[in-house]
């Protein structure tokens, strides 16, 4: 017999009721819209300089992941973020967001730079996922996000993520451990694509949105599961119907964010950090453990 | 649109097709006596093929008779998400519970190597394929804790297809979780012994199972962010037959040694001692049995207490 | 059997043979008058091409007049080893001093640009094709010492063909001393902007020069260790016509950015903006002439000491 | 008129001198004698234990150099150096002893972690240079040279370096700053080979012995100069005449040193390191000064 505290009980009658499950489907389609905001759009709103800072000085520039010293509300950061392209030609180059190693090797980079210097860091998740192809697997795709991870593990100074369209998987993980992390309305955050859950579980991809009500990647989800801190709310219709108005509630979230995780003294900050996501997880216990061996 | 969890290969080698004896060699069709195999420590005699090691025999192989302690044996999966794919996630726990005897996909715990201590946290591919949920998550970070406190080298062994869908985020936060612990450990100098064993794949590999002070592997294991048939079916690539494999890893420098299973024991007591101090002589391993107690309070975070959950009171 | 250091091409993209006026442009073979080229920025206005520049007209380009003041322009070399190859070194330095009227390949100063301070270390390759030896290597380090006292970023503008041979291993070693004041500058939390000019080559790009927190080129500038011709003559490779220059570094990691010299100082103004604290505002650089005092004492090293020589006295 | 120290006259004198030039040509055949001991020969005649930490977790293991974990006199050490092969395939394999930037890469991974354990480091040096190769290029030859350079200098655990054979330019000295700095006996360590020297300033890569006298790349020019702190000597007739003999005199040389690192408290290591490359270089003064501009 697994015991489970009351609020276990609670989420679970929660989910059961399958509430809000036609906008599970409405997310998942907001947060991929090729019209919606991404990094480099919410960028040029929120910040009044930046410099891009390019390279992973080791192999190559992944433009799937831009990083960039930046002047937000009078203070320097370092903002990272993963960047979809608009057109064929700009998806391409950027690989619709999917970076390769060299692209969590440049985060990390910067990463370091900020902690160096004692800049803050605001990240932008937006990707379908770390690019799953032969050279990225071979160029230590795993490792690299598993290091990236460790990096904004390790750094003192202050981190608030943001989940702003597709939050997929470890490659999109890989930029979002931080003190503070927000979520807009319609982005969505999950271990895996719906469509790759159901390919694996129902093994038919076309089982994508019975997938997706299942597992939940939404904004409300992850706030009750305690993944994210916030819910940033979008204009009507989502982010896309109005960036300017997107980007200023966006702002109004990170800038309080910021201000949170600033509170934290510099000496705390890094075991606080682990603490919070140490807490990550639902677990029951049982009264009988497993026998010993040996 | 990129699935990156990975629906993994059966261990070994074997065609795809026809349904073999788990006791057949995969590679060379030898066919042993459950005894005969377990003495071999499940490498085929004949031509060296590793078969998949379970926790607790692995715990066997590797530890000093009666000296492993086991941590963290009563945390079981608690599905908050009332998962549902064609069957539900918790008649899946049970089925996987009856077949292995484990309650989740890694066992934790403490134990000596040689006369060394360590702690130890071994995976179970057996168990829901070795997925990486809250309970995996929390029994790592519960050996990492007793590496921690005793000053001890945390080793651990992994086989996994990757994070557990049926959690999603959950699963998911379970890569930042268990790498955070590797932080703590690398905060407080505590050497990490990270073992790769067939498979070892998705979100394990891209989280602590990459970051050991010394990784090693195990021959012929895969070990991949992305699965081969994922990489082939998302970019439409082909994969050669050594994609991911633990000697193709050597090569591409993410591997410090592939090392047979035979060999693994005395491999881990000559990096205990390289890992002990000076002039150490191993001796008995005389700390107690360790109680559990609160961790640092989360200055931000209320989620805690919002779910009246998280750590478990010892 | 490796030569690294290199005998670099002369800048510009010219084809061997025929010596050209300097003020020709290699590439478009535009001529233009001295004041013409100068007012330039010795960037062709035609076709782009960045000619070189010395460093003291470098510093006119970058730096708010009359803000500029010069550290370290009375050290020289003195050719400890007594280096005579066809010529004496000693023959050499003379000339080069009376060529370029500097005392050696490097000026190191402090000035404002934009209103914000900054210490500066600006290479000349008409002095000896910029090498490096044990001048250079002091006065950049006298540059990072001021940047280091005043909290104000260095910035560097390096064109070197590499290390000086004719002082061997002391020009070596200028490669782990400047590289240590970076670290110095590093573990002081100052910001160091690299900006490499044609040609960055071995000592100087393989030390100080690549450990910029941001690092920038000018168009077509080539960066390489060894450079295109060692390559070839070493390894037997074919060399791409775009090997070491600037638009590959980029393309291959190297690199933030490929300024054009015309917009060099208002991206270093943004870049004193982006490193200044919070809500600062351009001011006075009032900090007095920099008085250069005693270092820490090194406890191991006597070579001070015995050879009676070492770090000045101002 | 440029005002130099007695001590650079006495050093120009006995340079001027030309004594020991037959030395010098000597030194530079035994520093590349194929039968001299490389880093393998005296790790296993030193350490007690080893275990070989392999590659960069990027791109692949240079096995040009080679890094370990070492049970050195009682207590565990990092060991760093190169690895020249013994035959045809083996050169091949480790392709002279001379890395690309993944040997490098690896080093800084070793240095990281004898830094994270509190393990004093042991180098040995012994390269023709950093390969020159368009791959190593295009891989960042140069930036990570100086990258490695930085990790050495950042480290607080001691550090001792010995060049044993060949010291060739940045390619060396990538793993050779140390608290002490050792040279053996018929070791060479210059910024160029001579033969490269010659190719340059004679214009003719034949006058490599004549290189060779000016530049003087021998461990008591070394000595002189300040480079190195002291000089291990060798057998009668080189390091390879009695390998296990030259392996006594190393292992003595490097135990001394490292003591001698070890009493450097280890909050001042990094600073005192950088202290003692900073005062490496001789240079004059003149009177006046060039003028300002601006
Ligand atoms: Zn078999
Ligand atoms: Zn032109």
């Amino acid at each position: 017999m697994v015991r489970v505290s009351d609020e276990v009980r609670r989420l679970r009658k929660r989910f059961e009721a399958r509430a809000e499950e036609s906008h599970i489907w409405d997310a998942v389609q907001l947060a991929r819209n090729p019209d919606r905001p991404y990094t480099l759009d919410y960028a040029e709103r929120l910040f009044t300089d930046a410099f891009e800072l390019r390279g992973d000085r080791a192999f190559s520039d992944d433009e799937a992941l831009i990083t960039m010293l930046a002047r937000y509300h009078g203070q320097t950061v370092v903002a990272i973020g993963h960047q979809k392209g608009r057109d064929l030609s700009e998806r391409t180059r950027r690989m619709f967001g999917m970076p390769h190693p060299e692209g969590y090797r440049k985060a990390m980079r910067a990463v370091e730079l900020a902690e160096r210097l004692g800049y803050p860091i605001l990240t932008f998740v937006d990707t379908p996922g770390a690019y799953p192809g032969v050279n990225a697997e071979e160029r230590g795709q795993a490792g690299m996000i598993a290091r990236s991870i460790l990096s904004f593990c390790q750094a003192s100074v202050p981190i608030v993520a943001t989940v702003i369209g597709e939050g997929g998987s470890g490659g999109a993980l890989a930029i979002a451990v931080a003190d503070r992390v927000l979520m807009q309305q319609n982005a969505i955050y999950s271990v895996i694509s719906p469509e790759g859950c159901a390919a694996i579980l129902w093994k038919d991809s076309g089982q994508a949105r019975k997938a997706a009500y299942a597992f939940r990647p939404t904004a409300n989800a992850c706030l009750d599961l305690g993944v994210i801190d916030r819910i940033v709310e979008e204009p009507k219709g989502g982010a896309h119907e109005d960036v300017d108005a997107a980007a200023k509630l966006l702002d109004d979230a990170i800038r309080h964010a910021l201000q949170q995780a600033e509170m934290i003294p510099a000496a705390e900050r890094r075991r606080a950090r682990r603490a919070k996501f140490r807490q990550m997880g639902v677990w029951g216990v049982v009264d009988e453990p497993t026998g010993d061996i040996g | 649109m990129t699935p990156i969890e990975v629906n993994i290969e059966r261990p070994g080698g074997e065609e795809s097709g026809g349904r073999r004896h788990p006791n057949t060699c995969p590679t060379c069709r030898s066919h042993y006596r459950e005894d005969e195999l377990r003495h071999a420590q499940r490498v085929c005699p004949h031509c060296g093929h590793h078969f998949a090691v379970g926790a607790m025999e692995r715990i066997e192989q590797l530890v000093d008779p009666g000296t492993f302690v086991e941590i963290g044996s009563d945390l079981r999966a608690a599905d908050p998400l009332a998962f549902v794919d064609i069957k539900p996630y918790i008649d899946r726990l049970s089925a996987a519970e009856l077949q292995t005897g484990l309650g989740d996909s890694l066992v934790a715990g403490h134990g000596r190597i040689v006369g060394r201590g360590a702690a130890l946290a071994v995976m179970d591919f057996a168990f829901m394929g070795g997925s990486m949920g809250s309970v995996m998550g929390e029994r790592f970070c519960l050996a990492a804790d007793h590496a921690e406190r005793f000053g001890v080298p945390l080793i651990s062994v992994t086989a996994s297809g990757g994070a557990r869908m049926q959690e999603n985020i959950l699963a998911l936060m379970q890569m930042a979780k268990t790498v955070g612990a590797v932080d703590g450990l690398r905060e407080a100098g505590v050497p990490y012994i990270s073992i790769l064993a067939h498979p070892t794949t998705g979100g394990v590999i891209a989280s602590f199972a990459s970051l050991g002070d010394v990784v090693v592997a195990e021959p012929g294991a895969l070990l991949s962010f992305a699965g081969p048939r994922v990489v082939e079916q998302t970019t439409g690539e082909k994969t050669a037959a050594d994609f991911g494999r633990a000697e193709s890893n050597l090569r591409l420098g993410q591997l410090d040694a592939v090392v047979p299973r035979r060999e693994l024991r005395g491999e881990l007591a000559k990096l205990l001692m390289l890992f002990s101090p000076a002039e150490d002589e191993p001796t008995g391993d005389n700390e107690p049995l360790m109680t559990i107690v609160e961790g640092d309070a989360n200055p931000i975070d209320k989620v805690l207490g919002r779910l009246g959950l998280g750590r478990r009171r010892g």
